[in-house]
């Protein structure tokens, strides 16, 4: 049996890999949804995992849920960064600056 | 009966916020709108009057709105309801109303016609919030609405220089009795942590002689609390030796002068103290020093009357004397004499001076009177009202002014107040002399209007001004006989003023009842004082038949108000430029101005234009930032536990 | 339980292994000399006018949506189906009010015209 | 589950369901589908009012707090709806799918305030956040609008990972997503234990979250951007009712599973509140557009009822209900009032577009001037009383230094609403402002009301007394 | 050693090599490769810990779906991807430095915490069958009947959010209405005009 520990510490390796996704990256949103979707996936683990180590499904119908949700979030996400590229023919994280101040 | 009261209390209000809405139109309507909020008030006034005395109310302390209530202090709007306010603003209401009717032909030529009206409206509006308040805070707000609208009446004329600088004098001396009554205040959240009257009356029965230790003197918190209060009561009252702003203030319009410089704003120091009687009751050393300050004021004011030409100034300079009467009544807890004197006072006070506006307005603003003779032909009515109130100014005997006055005067005496009972017989001398001399002189002799106007004199002035005249002729001579009795017998203020009973045992013990007195007052020496001053006057100024020189200096002194007028015309004008100047530029300019507020909202805004750089627009600074915060906090976490 | 996965590991690690095996060996024992005109996309010569790649139309993320959107519904179907017998008519109607709800969106779709073609 | 028919969610996304399908085929008669969506949101908060309290669903509260709270939500929905469909008209953006996501957030945040679990929590703010999404986006011609959108859309998300993560760890340190079996779980817990310590981070976690959709500083950073970028109608929904449903999540979550934990995240709360008033304040203060200014300003706003909430006692608890509530009203009025006024022929955006507003437009300058009034905490108006009674509660807890904080930031704060109403005053600008209605009953009751219940504070402190009251019914 | 921790280890050392690829990689089209390969890996180890179901669904519908989606993005958008991107080197070390800091925060508390807890109040669980599926089948649907159908509606809001930002009509086209062919009456089309006499 694998300790739970590992995966808990996994999880979190992801978690903050796709936290330093956001920030370090500076060309392309793209990627950053990406990053997103490492997120996700990472608190899934941390869900699955707690739920098994609980023996309770509860997580794992959480998972579900976040699954459905983030399916539907990024669609959305997509579809603004459709809406984006046509108004500025670009999708660099560096021109997205004209709100500030 | 409490949203009667409201409903009295908001009326002038709602009708100064009309009048400002209606600002630019006619006239009628700033009329029509002043004259019925003020009729509304009016009314309702002498209903709730007649409703607290057939149901036998108690007083009641209501508290209708309340916007903080911190540990601290509260800060409600709250209705004190019993005979005492209930009596003061039937009083304020009537003249009120009888001086707003007499405003429409006084000030019927005037070009701020409309403005006049918001100013009174608001005027009365404040006054009553005075009289209904039932904690320090609404009364202090109410005595600075009060100051602010007498302020800008008095300064009415906005383009008479004397006006400006008498509005000034009135500004100042009224703020140094704030201070005292802000003081007052202060001392009173400090020491009972609460504003309203009932709970402090409550408290100090208990805890009644606490002392105070500032810089190492003792002294009991309550004398002291009742000495600041009463500083502000000196000023607005015009008390010496603040009393010197009032003769001035006669630059506003006449009606006013009769309305708030002689009838009710002048008396809100007076109604305050019998408001708060319950507390200087219990004060050492206070109530004499106020006996005296009032004799004082009475006598030696009245002094200062005599050498004026100036028709409203020298009713203004009786108006002090008289207020002196009434100060020397609470001083010797004579509550509700004051009370009574207050009220006949304020009705031929208002009188007084309404007859004098209507001869200047037929004068073409001559107020000398000196230059004015000869106008009882011209002006009859005038003529009679005048003689009227004069008797009751002077204490003719069965006048109201009778009854209250010269109650005052013997009570004091009765009491064993020696000095100021002396001071306060010599003063119905004086009174005598400076009536008399402006009667003799304005409605006796020759005539000094011009020929052509002759053929005005069918119409003495506009009804609008008469009316007025006729309707207060009754309340000045005759109210005091109608309350006097009950009054004294202590029914009228029942539960409202405190050491009702020294009242009632020299009522049972001097006056027995009104007409005994009536009859006994011949045989006195106040009568005898009356009658010579007649006499003198009569052939000092009707006849001429013997003239007097006053040696030079003493006139000179009377003249000068004892130093108070140089006081007021030079040095505090001087002092005061100096010490605004310097705060001006010194301080205000250099010192807050650059310095503190430029200087802050200078690094503020600069600041401001610093941080909003960190607002970069950029996505992986803003996570950067929000991550790095999530982190503090865990790291916070951490550590903290 | 995870016994019965044991083929499919064993089964991928063979097919990694035979991949890396065979493109290794192709790699190692092959020639290759590349050259700047041999890797451009046209041998003959020309120089390509564009990208390769063509910009795709809307459309296809439109139906790319559905698609997700019907994918998951599938995915909601599967343990319903599996449990119908035990959830009774409450889970069944739960699972009908999804599908109309899904079913609204799919009529608007269809009637905004994003599936339509041309 | 079907005895739940008659709550306004369910309404709500039935007819919604219904609007949607009935738009598609009458496309052209788009006042027929608002009025329909109007009638639904009445609809359903009737069924608010009357909505009977049961426990038929577990992760699901009905309570009388809740009813009420979605009662306000509907009310506000309505109003909101009623500024901006004449704003979009007038702006030829109209859609009535603008209205059908807003309503499908309107059930999300109903949710939210419904949720007394983690799952349902969690479905209730992805709800709204993807409405919320989609409207800001929603200018599609607009590239502030877009760029706006994703932005708000990567931290959102980002946020909502956040949110999961803390979910995570409180679920695998008590066992449960529910927050009644939470709140016993954590109040077994050994203070110095490992599982503490964990359910402790999940918490700071949920709570950065929470900020972040509440915008309460340092988590406020998207605030300005997405204000300034989307749509006046967009961006009066987003000051109004996400912060209330979020207000009551906070609400929920601290005063029912994590009450034990009180003695920790009070000192959180009140260093956000303060943060956020601090930032809000001196950030608002060089702000030339109008739109960012109001969200700098709705910043310091938040920080007044976090700061509030933070004093976990019942004077603080009221005064951050009453502040909200206030808060509500005067950012639905402010934002409904620049709806209505266009300058030089493009919405208001600077500052500067309103000068000489109260030479052309008399009526809304008043209004302006009143709601900047009520804003800036002037006396008789309502956002007096509001700031009062923070500041009286810190003083009651004996925050002294922070309440003498406060007031300056209050000082600061009062500046710049007085700068917008120099600007409409005494500015003279060639500006040509021009309104598409003369007036509007509904925003003058609406800004009344400020002043109304600022003469008259007792009626707005019994209805924050009696929704505490029954706040702390249902937390016990 | 057992297989198992070996094919963790394989697995999870795979997923962070493919998780850093998908956060450096400069052309998007391999960073969503890589996500997919993530996918993969991450749907391994959740059958490793029992999510059968799970794990299949994140297949279909990540793989299957939302990546293909982004692909499609991509192509959609025709990104240049020969741009350099360098700029991410400057920021690389706090990036680092933040990922440090968090992970010592969380999983120094993560290691050996978990061999010591003791839950007071467990929910039951509700195990029908030995399947994975039929387990969480009969959950959902009986205690999370109100959450799926709010699941619904979050789809359908992104079904409506995605057209309403992305499609608009373009004009140009030219449709052919078929009902409209089939239904059309002689009148519809043929309009008798009076000519003028000359």
């Amino acid at each position: 049996m694998i300790p739970i520990s590992y995966y808990l510490i996994l999880s979190t390796i992801i978690f903050t890999l796709s936290i330093a996704g956001i920030f370090i990256n500076r060309k392309n949103i793209l990627v950053l949804l990406m990053s997103l979707e490492l997120m996700f996936l990472s608190v899934n683990f941390n869900l699955i995992t707690l739920g098994n180590y609980l023996g309770d499904l509860t997580g794992q119908v959480f998972v579900f849920f976040v699954l459905t949700v983030v399916a539907a979030e990024s669609a959305i996400g997509l579809a603004l960064l459709i809406v984006l590229f046509r108004n500025k023919k670009s999708i660099d994280v560096d021109d997205l600056s004209e709100l500030k101040g | 009966m409490t949203a009667l009261t409201i409903i009295l209390l908001i009326s002038p209000l709602i009708g100064t916020l009309l009048l400002l809405t209606c600002q630019n139109r006619s006239k009628k309507y700033s009329i029509l709108i002043s004259n019925i909020s003020i009729l509304i008030s009016f009314l309702l006034s002498l209903f709730i009057l007649y409703l607290y005395y057939s149901s036998n109310s108690v007083p009641q302390s209501i508290n209708v709105l309340t916007f903080a209530d911190i540990k601290l202090f509260s800060l409600y709007f709250g209705l004190y309801i019993d005979s005492l306010s209930l009596v003061m603003s039937s009083v304020v209401t009537s003249v009120s109303l009888l001086v707003h009717y007499y405003s429409i032909s006084y000030m019927k030529h005037d070009r701020s016609f409309n403005r006049f009206f918001i100013y009174t409206n608001f005027f009365t509006f404040s006054m009553l919030l005075i009289v209904f308040s039932n904690n320090f805070l609404q009364l202090f707000i109410g005595w600075e609405l009060v100051g602010l609208s007498s302020y800008l009446l008095i300064g009415f004329w906005i383009k008479k220089e004397s006006a400006i600088s008498a509005n000034y004098k009135a500004f100042l001396v009224n703020r140094v009795g704030d201070v005292g009554l802000l003081l007052g205040l202060c001392l009173i959240l400090l020491s009972y942590s609460t504003t309203d009257y009932n709970q402090i009356f409550e408290i100090k029965n208990s805890i009644d002689m606490d002392r105070m230790d500032i810089f190492g003197y003792s002294f009991s918190a309550l004398s002291a609390i009742c000495m600041l209060l009463f500083i502000g009561a000196m000023a607005k009252s015009a008390q010496v030796p603040l009393q010197f702003w009032l003769p001035d203030s006669m630059e506003g319009p006449t009606p006013i002068s009769a309305l708030i410089h002689a009838a009710t704003m002048v008396t809100a120091g007076i109604y305050m103290v019998a408001r708060l009687s319950p507390l200087y009751e219990l004060t050492d050393g206070v109530l004499i020093f106020i006996l005296y300050i009032g004799s004082i004021t009475a006598f030696f004011l009245g002094l200062v009357a005599l050498v004026q030409n100036d028709i409203k100034r020298i009713i203004a300079y009786s108006t002090i004397s008289q207020l002196g009467y009434m100060t020397a009544a609470l001083g010797a807890s004579l509550y509700s004499l004051a009370m009574f004197h207050l009220i006949t006072h304020a009705f031929f006070k208002a009188l007084l001076f309404l007859c004098a506006g209507s001869i200047i307005i037929k004068c073409h603003h001559e107020q000398d009177i000196r230059k004015i003779a000869g106008l009882r032909k011209v002006m009859p009515i005038t003529y009679l009202a005048f003689l009227y109130a004069s008797l009751s100014l002077i204490g003719f005997p069965l006048t109201s002014g009778f009854y209250s006055k010269e109650s005052i005067i013997d009570a004091v005496g009765y009491f064993g107040h020696t000095i100021p009972y002396l001071m306060l017989l010599l003063s119905i001398f004086t009174t005598t002399l400076y009536t008399s001399k402006i009667f003799f002189k304005v409605f006796f002799g020759k005539c000094s209007l011009p020929k052509s106007e002759e053929n005005n004199f069918k119409i003495e002035n506009d009804r609008q001004m008469l009316l007025p005249l006729f309707v207060l002729t009754a309340p000045a001579v005759f109210l005091g006989l109608f309350i006097y009795d009950p009054l004294m017998m202590g029914l009228l203020f029942q539960d409202s003023l405190a050491a009702n009973e020294l009242t009632i045992s020299f009522y049972n013990n001097y006056v027995i009842n009104s007409l005994n007195f009536f009859l006994h007052s011949f045989m006195t020496i106040n009568f005898l004082i009356l009658f010579a001053g007649l006499i003198f006057s009569y052939f000092y100024f009707y006849k001429r038949s013997f003239d007097i020189s006053i040696p030079r200096f003493i006139r000179a002194v009377i003249e000068k108000e004892y130093g108070f007028d140089s006081l007021s015309r030079y040095f505090i004008p001087r002092i005061q430029n100096n010490i605004s100047r310097f705060l001006w530029k010194d301080i205000d300019i250099s010192t807050i101005d650059n310095g503190l507020i430029n200087n802050t909202s200078n690094i503020i805004n600069s600041l401001s234009n610093k941080v909003k750089k960190l607002q970069t627009g950029y996505i992986y600074h803003y996570s950067l930032i929000i991550i790095s915060a999530l982190i503090l906090l865990l790291i916070i976490m951490r550590i903290a536990h | 339980m995870l016994y019965e996965y044991l083929p499919i590991l064993i089964f991928l690690a063979l097919a990694l292994l035979f991949a890396t095996v065979m493109l290794s060996a192709g790699f190692i024992f092959g020639g290759s000399n590349p050259d700047d005109e041999k890797n451009s996309p046209y041998e003959c010569g020309f120089e390509p006018f564009e990208d390769s790649r063509m910009k795709f139309d809307v459309r296809f993320y439109l139906v790319a949506i559905l698609f997700i959107i019907f994918d998951l519904e599938i995915a909601f179907l599967f343990p319903w189906a599996v449990v119908l017998d035990h959830i009774g008519l409450e889970g069944y109607l739960a699972m009908a009010i999804f599908i109309f709800i899904l079913l609204i969106g799919f009529i608007y779709e269809w009637k905004k015209g994003a599936l339509e073609w041309d | 589950m079907f005895d739940l028919f008659y709550i306004p969610e369910i309404i709500l996304s039935i007819g919604i369901l219904l609007v949607i399908v009935i738009d598609l085929y009458i496309e052209k008669q788009k006042y027929f589908s608002y009025l329909l969506i109007q009638f639904l949101i009445i609809l359903a908060s009737f069924y608010a009012l009357t909505e009977v309290p049961t426990h038929a669903y577990s992760s699901y509260e009905f309570s009388k707090f809740t009813s009420l709270i979605k009662f306000l939500l509907l009310v506000g929905a309505l109003i909101i709806f009623h500024y901006t469909y004449r704003h979009l008209n007038y702006l030829n953006n109209l859609k009535i799918e603008y209205f059908t996501i807003s309503v499908l957030g309107l059930i999300g945040t109903m949710i939210m305030i419904s949720a007394y679990s983690l799952l349902m929590l969690y479905l209730g703010i992805e709800l709204l956040s993807l409405a919320l999404y989609a409207l800001i986006g929603f200018n599609k011609a607009s590239k502030l609008s877009s760029e706006a959108a994703i932005k708000y859309y990567i931290l959102g998300a980002m946020s909502s990972g956040i949110l999961l993560f803390g979910i995570s760890l409180i679920y695998g340190f008590t066992g449960s997503i529910d927050y009644f079996e939470i709140a016993e779980q954590i109040s077994s817990v050994n203070n110095n234990s490992v599982q503490f310590l964990g359910i402790i981070f999940g918490m700071i976690f949920i709570t950065a979250s929470l900020c972040f959709k509440f915008g309460a500083a340092p988590f406020h950073i998207w605030v300005p951007d997405i204000y300034q970028g989307s749509l006046v109608s967009t961006t009066i929904l987003l000051s109004t009712l996400p912060k209330v449903a979020v207000f009551v999540v906070f609400l929920k979550l601290y005063f029912i599973p994590f009450i034990t934990l009180a003695f920790i995240w009070s000192d959180i709360l009140i260093f956000i509140g303060i943060a956020s008033i601090v930032i809000g304040s001196i950030f608002a203060l060089t702000q030339e557009n109008m739109k960012r200014l109001l969200a700098y300003s709705a910043i310091s706003n938040i920080g007044f009822i976090i700061l509030a909430m933070g004093l976990v006692t019942d004077d603080g608890l009221n005064a951050s209900l009453y502040y909200t509530i206030v808060y509500s009203f005067t950012a639905l009025a402010s934002f409904g009032i620049i709806t209505h006024i266009t300058s030089n022929s493009h919405g208001i955006e600077d500052i500067s577009d309103l000068a000489g507003l109260s030479k052309t437009h008399p009526y809304f300058a008043i209004l302006i001037l009143i709601t900047m009034l009520s804003s800036a905490g002037i006396p008789p108006l309502i956002g007096f009383h509001a700031k009062l009674m923070v500041i009286q509660a810190l003083i009651n807890n004996s925050y002294i230094i922070l309440s003498v904080l406060v007031v300056l930031m209050t000082v600061i704060s009062a500046y710049y609403y007085l700068r917008i109403i120099k600007t409409i005053y005494f500015e003279n600008r060639e500006n040509l402002i021009s309104t598409y209605t003369r007036n509007n009953i509904l925003l003058s009751i609406n800004v009344i009301l400020l002043l109304g219940l600022g003469v008259f504070p007792f009626i707005m402190f019994d209805i924050t007394s009696y929704l505490a009251s029954i706040l702390v019914d249902i937390s016990i | 050693m057992n297989i198992e921790l070996i094919t963790f280890i394989i697995f999870s050392s795979l997923l962070i090599f493919t998780s850093i690829k998908v956060i450096t990689s400069s052309n998007p089209v391999l960073s969503a490769i890589n996500l997919v390969f993530s996918f993969f890996l991450s749907a391994v180890l959740w059958l490793l810990l029992g999510a059968e179901f799970l794990s299949i669904i994140l297949i279909l519908v990540y793989v299957g779906a939302v990546m293909v989606l982004f692909l499609f993005v991509v192509m959609m958008l025709d990104i240049n991807i020969a741009k350099k991107n360098a700029a991410y080197i400057k920021y690389l070390p706090l990036g680092i430095g933040i990922f440090i800091v968090f992970n010592i925060l969380i999983i120094l508390f993560f290691i050996n915490t978990f061999e010591n807890i003791n839950y007071n109040a467990i929910s039951s669980i509700n195990i029908i069958s030995e399947s994975n599926t039929e387990n969480l089948g009969f959950v959902l649907f009986t205690d999370y009947i109100l959450e799926f159908e709010i699941a619904g509606l979050i789809l359908l809001l992104g079904i409506l959010s995605a057209i309403i930002l992305t499609y608009r009509k373009n004009p140009n086209n030219k449709y052919q209405d078929p009902a409209r062919q089939i239904d059309v009456r002689k009148k519809d089309r043929l309009k008798v005009i009076k000519g003028l006499k000359e």
